[in-house]
Order: structure tokens, then C-alpha cells, then sequence
């Protein structure tokens, strides 16, 4: 988790994946959206940040091939898994518009196949990347028995995991909860997970510490956005 | 005294609430600190004044659906919803994990009825290790149609005086903000016989998205805690002190050694941080440090002489 | 519709609290915007809904002494200690010169005893072009050792119902938030014969010069405003909304249109915006705009479909 | 009143003096205190700042040759009047060290007499400023005669207001309160001062609108602080 500055006002750390690193940096790669990402783009060289990590759990490691769907800043988690398994990947890869295609040359680099798509079909087919991984599957069915890795957003995500069910794939999926403290300590940042020995099916596990990575099918969508 | 480091005399800042002897008075806040883990690997949790658990019910609870937590200006609301693992989970498998931090572990606990407060202070009771018991009567009463315990002076008194029988471990009562007069309801706990008030918990908040026209969380309402609500729970702390003679525990937006030493001095005999855990894992060591280096500077020997030193030397008058 | 902005219908913003027609719900807070002077100098204040005054008592008063102000984290804390230059310089000096704006001008208004609030209440009903009353019961009263009126529900009662037979003007009574249950204060007020409710007033807060060891307000405690208190504010309104069928006129931490976006979605006909406008003399303005921008981008036409709408649909559980 | 930021910490804006302006630029001169002092001196070249001003009332216009006494940052808001008025005045100007002596090149170019004191006798004479004054006075019946326009923290004001009504001299003095609105709005800001009229003998101004500048011997002292 990061945060730029040292007043109040935003209060909280902002949670971000971490993009790369080498001996003497960690890269991140965000989306400025509200006050907590504002702040952090303002910052100059030479100024101190805060940073509180690594937190929660890694994506399992691939066995092989392994298929890859990220939509938009959702790629962020997905980068280093592809740099760490070169050519092993096939990326699906979607976003609203070209512009939101971040990483786009790095990643293909780093993949055996790509299928990009975006909303406008500025670039790519025009679509939901989930409905073109859907056609890719009719015509390449001996693709489901791979793991498939994916981020996106929580609208994506829920989408993702009626296909993922229906075809009963593997998926391993990084979920977005809003976050206070990020070590499993406030219960803020649940997610409500499949639980045969619970009584009502269920119980809420912690995005930050039990997380951000979880199998998609044990994920249970029905709550409030 | 000579003018070197090595000359300064360590000031000392342990206290007493009841029978419970702390090292010194920084506490972590109910809920904020899970069950210790957490934070221990960021910092020596045993140099802590007490370690106060996350609230615990008989039956474990789920606590609400998300969104849970939303963020204000400087402040944070949060509708948890209670989850918890229950007693029995606790006293197997956290409590002896707990006990390895060289610090009284206070258990905070709630139910949904009196009985159910009474059978669960019971239980914790008969377990070795427990240095005492906090009740967060900011929880709903099933037998009054889910309103507060920690609101309505009939339910506090009852509540407070039958869980006092039922235990003799030090007992806390943890205030409600959300009351008129909240120097009453200390007074309430006191007579039902607190060993010690600790206050405050959150105050009912809201939050609304204006894009879905929506609540913000899930459970709709849900309670303020962090530095937006020190200025009413300072005010609220001191009411507090001056109306009850059983020792005060003062928390609600604490984020530095200076947030703390307001409550000290108006008058709470220990402090606890919440929120601010979560915007620095190291904020109660921090605290705490910061405290000794004000004593040390400020010539306090012993923190009972900084407890209730507030400085009030012209007339009073209540306006606006 | 066409899509080009030529195209846009301006939406209805106008809005009734009892026979007071608003051509918006920007209002100010009373005691933030002086007498209307101070900021006309900024932008035409007759574009706003209303202008609420600072509160006038009978004779002037003079106030608390300094410091009256502490900022706070989002906060301000203040104990101007309702300084007031009294009804009779008020209808004399600055009435004149408020009626040039073309607003209605709403008094705000308060007394030490309950007679005096009916004295105030029948002189300024005896001037032509106060377009209504509101009374502030967040005010010590005399007769009952200095407690708050608004905080006691018989008080309350007495003094409503007494000023509303004082008054043929449209009559406004602006809740204290330091209570335990505001929505039945809302009734109270409704009951007495209140046109209107506005709340919230600032939560009672102090703050403690850690270097001194004194409180930073001369007056020891002192009203909490700003963003920090929104999100309690917010639910405050939201719970009165529900309680009551008279107009309620939120406020309480509003500085973004957003922010008085929330208290109209939860149900409230106006919204007056108080400390914001020293962070931003243009913040009224820049509210309304908001409003409006957002009324065309969302489709709404009539402010009336975005009072009161918001959207619950999901089961409603009160916890932690 | 300045700014650094958008955010709701710190919440208020600060009141400062102008030092000096031309075409294009005002110059502000201000000590790192707290927050508000703190955010804006990380402001970088090209970041926007909020302004409002200028707010309050100014020094009367000298006649003849003046006095003025400034401790520590209190001389900001003398540079203009020194400027306008070069070898008119005699300044006294004190500090703690020679540090918080600012610019005190600049200012002795512009006046015809200089006394300089700090607490630490790092420069000038050791000693109040005030009493360096008083001092002088002796030495200089003759000036008693002469305005005084001065500057600096309360409790120094609070000891010269005392001089002042002893040799019953006339003073003009900038004085600083806690500030919210900087118009006159809010009545936050107010010092007491004398008022004959009044049953009590006084009532309370703002130093955002009536002042900053007032008769130092009207201000009554006797206020919490
Ligand atoms: C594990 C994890 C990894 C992430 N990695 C990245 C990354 O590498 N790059 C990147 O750009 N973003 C990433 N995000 C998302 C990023 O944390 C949010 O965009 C950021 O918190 C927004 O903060 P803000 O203050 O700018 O906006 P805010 O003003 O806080 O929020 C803007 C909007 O987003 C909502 N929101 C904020 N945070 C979340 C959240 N975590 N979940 C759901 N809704 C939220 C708010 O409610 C609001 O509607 C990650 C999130 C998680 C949980
Ligand atoms: C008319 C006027 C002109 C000024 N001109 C200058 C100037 O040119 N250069 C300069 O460096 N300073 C000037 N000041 C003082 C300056 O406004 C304060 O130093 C500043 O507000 C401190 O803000 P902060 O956030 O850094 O500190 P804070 O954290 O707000 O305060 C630090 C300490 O100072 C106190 N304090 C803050 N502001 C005031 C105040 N106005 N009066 C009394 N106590 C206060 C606080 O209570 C606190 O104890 C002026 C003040 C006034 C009223
Ligand atoms: C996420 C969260 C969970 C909490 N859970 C509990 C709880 O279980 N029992 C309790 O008595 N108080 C609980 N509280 C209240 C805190 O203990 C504390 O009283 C309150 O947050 C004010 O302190 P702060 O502003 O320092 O956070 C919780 C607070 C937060 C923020
Ligand atoms: C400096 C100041 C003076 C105030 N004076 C009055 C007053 O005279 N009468 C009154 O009813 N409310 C008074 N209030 C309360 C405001 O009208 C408003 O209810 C409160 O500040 C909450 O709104 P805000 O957070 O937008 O400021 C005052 C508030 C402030 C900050
Ligand atoms: S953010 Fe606190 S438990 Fe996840
Ligand atoms: S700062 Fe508001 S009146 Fe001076």
C-alpha cells in the first residue's frame, strides 16, 4: 500500500500491485482516479512516500502453458507472472479504449499468443475481452484444462466467473475491497467465499491477507456493489 | 541533575486501573489490533501497556457484507458488523499465542441480550491469563428491538451491574458516543460497578455515493473513528473524568504522542489508538516513545503527575 | 432529446419549505456568511437560495473572549460565543441592506430565556422583508442553569410551541447535534409547530495545548464544524428525513457539491453550506453549480426526484 | 491568506504580509511553524497556490521621520512601509539569533538609523529589542514625539503596549490572531480593544477586517493565552 504525504486528508493507504523490480526499485503503474491516486501523481524526485508491503498472497505458479486475462490496469498483477514464465502465456488482454492498454508492447513480448480487445474498438476487436476468451474457447477447447490467471474489475470479475463456472475452468483471479489497514486487523476488505463446513455455505475472507488472490469459483458475487 | 543524555532519569509512566498494573498507559483500541499477530511482526507488541482483542461473542460471527469500510475527511466508517471468532476459538487458539507477548491481554466482548453477556464474561472468567474484560455496550439489544445497550440508561445500568456479578476480573465498560449526556452514562457504569470507562467508541455515521445514489457501505449506517471525532471525544473524555472517581481510558482519533497527551491531560488515566494502526503499523510504539521524550523534556517524572494536569485559570462559560 | 449542449433544458431547482418558494437549496449556514456584505464582494449572492444571518440576540453581545477558533483535522472548532450586534441595529443597519439582494433572508435568532425568544421572535415578525425565522436552540438557557435548550425534549417543546405562536413567519428550528436520539428531537420540533427542522448544528469539542497544558479556546470547549463532521451529520439528516414530514435543511461539513449532494439524496429539501465558505469564498456558488451540472449529466430535471432518493436494496441490519 | 494544496488538512488558509510586489509577482516571507507553514514550503516552481487578499487595513501614512520596532518575522510587513518611506525611520529590530535576523541587508539600505538586539547576543546587543528601545528613548527625549509602527509576536506587543502607555507614546502595530474566514464573516479573530462608549469599556474587533493594524494603545491585553 502506498501513500503520498503525511497529512490526513486522504487518511488512508491505497493498495497497488507491484509492477517490477530490480536491485534498487519497485515500479508501480497506476490509474489516477480519486484523491489517494491524485496525490501520489504529484509527486517530484526525491520525495518520500510511504509504503507498506508486500502484503497478502503471490499467484500460484504455472504448470506449462497458462492462459492470462486482464482488463485495463488490471494487466499491473499479471506483468511479473509473464516476465517470470516467458512465452508461456496467452493473453487476453482488454480495456475500454486504445488508451487504456497499458503495457502493451512489454507484454506481448512476454507472451506465446495475444488477443486484445476494447470497448470502442479503438484497438483490437471491439468487445468484453471476456466474450472474446469465450469465442477463443468454442474453437480451442483443448484450452480448458489450463490455469487461467486474471485482474480486472470487480463488474469483469463477476462476469468472469459465471463463464469460469458454467465451463468449470481453473482460475486464479486478483479482487479489488477497499482497504484500512492491509494486514488482516480491521476485517474491512471482505470477500465472501464458498464454505461447505459453514452452516449458511459461506464465510468472508480478507482481500489483504487471506488475498488479493483467490480461486474465482469460490468467490461468492452476490453482495452489494 | 547534569545537562548529558545519559544524566536523564527514565521517567515513570506505569499506572493502575483497578487491580491491573500497566507499564505504561498506551493501549491498542478494540477491533483494530485483531488478536496481536498482526502487528507483532512489525514491532515488539510487549512493550505495549495492554493489548485489547477484537470484540468476541459466544458464537462466532460473520459480521456484515461488503463494502464494510469508507474512508471521510480524516475519518473512517466502518460497519464490521461484529465478525469475530467466537469465545471458544478464542481461548483455544488465540489466547495461548497471546499470552507469549509480556503484556495484559483485556478482552473486549459483547451479545446480543444480557444473558448472553453474562454467560460469556463468565466463561472468559474461569480462563487463567485474561488481565480484564472491556463490554462494548455499543452493540444492539435483541430483547429491546436492537437498540443500543450503551444508549438507554435502564438497559446500561441492568446490563452493567448483572455482568459485574458475574465476573471478577477488573471490568471496563466501553461507552457509547452516541448519547446526550454521555458524564451520566459513565456515572450509570460506575454505580453498576466499572472498575473502569472506557470511551469512545464510534459515532453513527453515513456516506453516500452520489453517482448510484446509494449507501456507501453496505450496512448503510456505520460508526466514525479517527482524527475528524478527537476534538468531541477529547471533550467527551474530560466530561467524563470530571464526573466519575473510577479510572478513564480515553481514545477516538489518536494519531500522535500529542493526540494522546490531550486525553492525559484532561484527565484519562490510559489511552488506546485505533484507526491510526492502519495509517502506520508503528503509531503505538511511536506513541509511546513520544510520551517518555515529552515527560523527559517537560521535566514529568511520573505520568500520574501529567493524568488530569489540564490548566484552567479563567473563568468558565458555556456558549455557543 | 438532441445531444448538443444547446440542446440541455435547464433543470429545476426551485424548491418550498412551507410558503418560502427557494429558486435553489443553496443556503449558508448562519454565523459563516456575517450579514451578506462580507461576501458580496465575491460573486452575487442573490443567486444563492437563501442567505441565513449570524444569530441576533435581543441586545448585542459581545461574545467570548480569544482564542475563539482551533483548527482541527477537517475541523474547526469555534466558540465565538454568539457576539451579535442585537436585533435593533440589526433592523435598523444591516436589514436595509440584505433586502437589496434578491434572496430571501432568513434570521437566525436565539435567546437566554424562553421569553426572550418570543420577544425576538415577535419584533423581527413586525419588519417587513424577513422572509423567515430560525431559531437556534444549540443555546444555553438561563432558566435552567445553563443547559442547552435543544438538548432537553420538555425545553425544547416549550420553546418551540411558544415562538411558534409568535410568529406568522415560516419558522425553522435548527437542531443540536449533542443528543442522544436527534429524531425524536426532529419530532419535538415538529410538534411544536416547527415549519421546518435544520441540522446540524457544531458538536460540542475541545482541544488541549499539549505545551501548555491549557485548552486552546479561551472558552475551554467549543462548536466542532467542517468535513470532519459530515459523515455523522449526514446520517443525522437522513434518520430526521424519515421521522418527520415537515422540510429538513441539512448542512454540517458540506465544501463540494457532492457533499450536498448526499444530504439531498438522503432527504433533505435545502442545504446550507457553513465553514466551507472560509476555505472558499465562492463555495455556495460553485455548490450550485454543481448541483445543476450534475442534474443535466444524471437527466434529472426537478430537484424534487433527486430529494429524498436514495436507494436501499438491500436488507437494512443496525450493527457495530 | 495563502494555501498550498486542494486537501482538507490542513483546512484553513494562513494570514501572511505581503513583502513586496512588482509586475508580476508578490513576495511572501514566512517562518516553518506548524502544517500550514510546513505544506507551503514544499510548493514547487509552476504548483498552484490559493490566495486570497489583499484583506484588513494598512499602516497610516508616516510624517516626517518614524519609528519601527520589528522582533523576529514581524519585519515583513515593515519592508513595504521602509520602502516607500527610505531614510525615514529608525528601525529597532530584534530576534532570537541572528538567524531570525531576515532581511536585515535589505532593511538597513532603506532606513536612517538601525538598533539591532538578540536574545543570544549572536548580533547587536544582547536583549528585548523593546528594552534596547526604552534605552534609547532615554537618550532621545526628542523622539517621544515621533510615530511608532511595529510588529511581532503578542507577548512582545503585550510588554511594548506597556512602555507605550508609560511614556504615553503613539503606536501603530500589526497583531496577529488565529484566523478562519480573513473577511470579517465568521468574528473568529478578534482582539479587544478599548470602547469608551461601551458599559464595560471595551468590545471586540477582527484582525482580519478592522486590523491587522491597530492603536496599539487601545488593545487590552488581559486575554486568555
Ligand atoms: C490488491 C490490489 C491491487 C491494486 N493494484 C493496482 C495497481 O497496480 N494500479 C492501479 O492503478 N490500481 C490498483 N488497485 C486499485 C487502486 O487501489 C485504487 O484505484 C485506488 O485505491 C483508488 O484510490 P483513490 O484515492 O485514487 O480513489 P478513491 O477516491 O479512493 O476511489 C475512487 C473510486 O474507487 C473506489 N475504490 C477505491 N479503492 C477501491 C478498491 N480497492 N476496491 C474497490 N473500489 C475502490 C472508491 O470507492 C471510489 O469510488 C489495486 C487494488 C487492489 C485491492
Ligand atoms: C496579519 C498577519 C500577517 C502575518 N504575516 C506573516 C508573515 O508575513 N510571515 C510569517 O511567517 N508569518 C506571518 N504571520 C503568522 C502566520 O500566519 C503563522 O505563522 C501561521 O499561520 C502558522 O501556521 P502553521 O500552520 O504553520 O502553524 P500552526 O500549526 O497553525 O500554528 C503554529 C502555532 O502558531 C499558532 N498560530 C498560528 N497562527 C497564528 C496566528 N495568526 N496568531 C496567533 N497564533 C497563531 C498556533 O496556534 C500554533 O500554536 C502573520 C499573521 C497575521 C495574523
Ligand atoms: C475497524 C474497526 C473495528 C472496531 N471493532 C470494535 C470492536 O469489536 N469492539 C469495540 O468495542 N470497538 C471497536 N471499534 C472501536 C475502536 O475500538 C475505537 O473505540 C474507535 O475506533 C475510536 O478510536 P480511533 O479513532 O482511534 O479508531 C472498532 C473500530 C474500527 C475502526
Ligand atoms: C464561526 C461559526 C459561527 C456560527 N454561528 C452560528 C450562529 O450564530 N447560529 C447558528 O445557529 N449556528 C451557527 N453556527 C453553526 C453553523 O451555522 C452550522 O450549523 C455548522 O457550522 C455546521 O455546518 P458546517 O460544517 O458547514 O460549518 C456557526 C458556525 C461557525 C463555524
Ligand atoms: S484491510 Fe484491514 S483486514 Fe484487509
Ligand atoms: S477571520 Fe473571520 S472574522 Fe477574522
Amino acid at each position: 500500500m502506498l501513500q503520498a504525504g503525511d497529512n490526513l486528508d486522504p487518511l488512508l493507504k491505497r493498495p497497488f500491485s507491484i509492477l517490477d523490480y530490480d536491485d534498487e526499485l519497485l515500479y508501480f503503474l497506476f490509474k489516477k482516479k480519486g484523491k489517494g491516486t491524485i496525490y501520489l501523481s504529484r509527486i517530484n524526485k526525491g520525495d518520500v512516500i510511504t509504503l507498506l508491503g508486500p502484503l497478502g498472497n503471490g499467484w500460484p505458479a504455472p504448470q506449462g502453458e497458462f492462459i492470462v486475462i486482464a482488463g485495463g490496469i488490471g494487466i499491473v498483477p499479471l506483468m511479473l507472472l509473464l516476465k517470470q514464465h516467458r512465452n508461456k502465456a496467452i493473453l487476453f488482454y482488454g480495456a475500454k479504449n486504445e488508451n487504456e492498454l497499458l503495457m502493451l508492447e512489454e507484454a506481448s513480448k512476454l507472451v506465446k499468443e495475444i488477443y486484445i480487445s476494447t470497448d470502442d474498438g479503438s484497438k483490437g476487436t471491439r468487445g468484453l475481452i471476456t466474450e472474446i476468451f469465450n469465442d477463443f474457447l468454442v474453437s480451442n477447447s483443448s484450452c480448458k484444462d489450463l490455469t487461467i490467471y486474471c485482474c480486472g474489475s470487480p463488474p469483469m470479475l463477476k462476469a468472469f466467473s459465471k463463464l469460469i463456472r458454467e465451463h468449470n475452468l481453473s482460475c486464479y483471479a486478483s479482487v479489488e475491497e477497499y482497504m484500512a489497514c492491509g494486514v488482516g486487523a480491521c476485517l474491512g476488505c471482505v470477500v465472501k467465499v464458498i464454505n461447505e463446513a459453514d452452516s449458511e455455505g459461506f464465510h468472508y475472507k480478507t482481500v489483504c491477507k487471506d488475498g488479493p488472490i483467490f480461486n474465482l469459483k469460490e468467490i461468492i458475487w452476490d453482495q452489494v456493489f | 541533575m547534569g545537562s548529558g543524555f545519559l544524566d536523564v532519569i527514565k521517567p515513570n509512566l506505569s499506572i493502575q486501573i483497578a487491580t491491573l498494573k500497566l507499564k505504561n498507559p498506551v493501549m491498542t483500541a478494540s477491533g483494530t489490533f485483531g488478536y496481536g499477530e498482526e502487528y507483532s511482526e512489525f514491532f515488539d507488541v510487549s512493550r505495549l501497556g495492554a493489548i485489547v482483542v477484537k470484540g468476541l461473542s459466544m458464537k462466532p460471527k460473520k459480521g456484515n457484507p461488503p463494502p464494510r469500510i469508507v474512508e471521510t475527511p480524516a475519518g473512517l466508517i466502518n460497519s464490521i458488523g461484529l465478525q469475530n471468532i467466537g469465545i471458544d476459538h478464542f481461548l483455544n487458539e488465540k489466547l495461548p499465542l497471546l499470552l507469549k507477548f509480556k503484556t495484559p491481554i483485556i478482552v473486549n466482548f459483547f451479545g446480543d441480550t444480557v444473558d448472553e453477556f453474562i454467560k460469556t464474561a463468565e466463561i472468559l472468567s474461569t480462563h487463567k491469563g485474561i488481565a480484564a474484560l472491556e463490554m462494548n455496550v455499543s452493540c444492539p439489544n435483541k430483547e429491546a428491538g436492537w437498540r443500543i445497550f450503551g444508549t438507554d440508561p435502564k438497559i446500561l445500568k441492568e446490563v452493567v451491574s448483572r455482568v459485574r456479578s458475574a465476573t471478577n476480573l477488573p471490568l471496563i465498560v466501553k461507552l457509547s458516543p452516541n448519547v446526550g449526556d454521555i458524564a451520566s452514562m459513565a456515572k450509570i457504569a460506575q454505580d453498576g460497578g466499572a472498575d473502569a470507562v472506557s470511551l469512545v467508541n464510534t459515532f453513527l455515521a453515513m456516506a453516500v455515493d452520489v453517482k448510484t445514489r446509494r449507501p456507501l457501505l453496505a450496512n448503510i449506517v456505520g460508526g466514525l473513528s479517527g482524527p475528524a471525532i478527537k476534538p468531541i471525544a477529547v471533550r467527551m473524555v474530560w466530561e467524563v473524568c470530571k464526573a466519575v472517581n473510577i479510572p478513564v481510558i480515553g481514545m477516538g482519533g489518536i494519531v500522535t504522542y500529542k493526540d494522546a497527551l490531550e486525553f492525559l491531560i484532561v484527565g484519562s488515566k490510559a489511552i488506546a489508538v485505533g484507526t491510526a494502526n492502519f495509517l502506520n503499523p508503528f503509531a503505538t510504539i511511536e506513541i509511546l516513545e513520544g510520551i517518555e521524550k515529552y515527560m523527559v523534556e517537560e521535566g514529568i517524572t511520573d505520568i500520574n503527575q501529567l493524568i488530569g494536569s489540564l490548566v484552567i485559570d479563567y473563568e468558565r462559560t458555556y456558549n455557543n
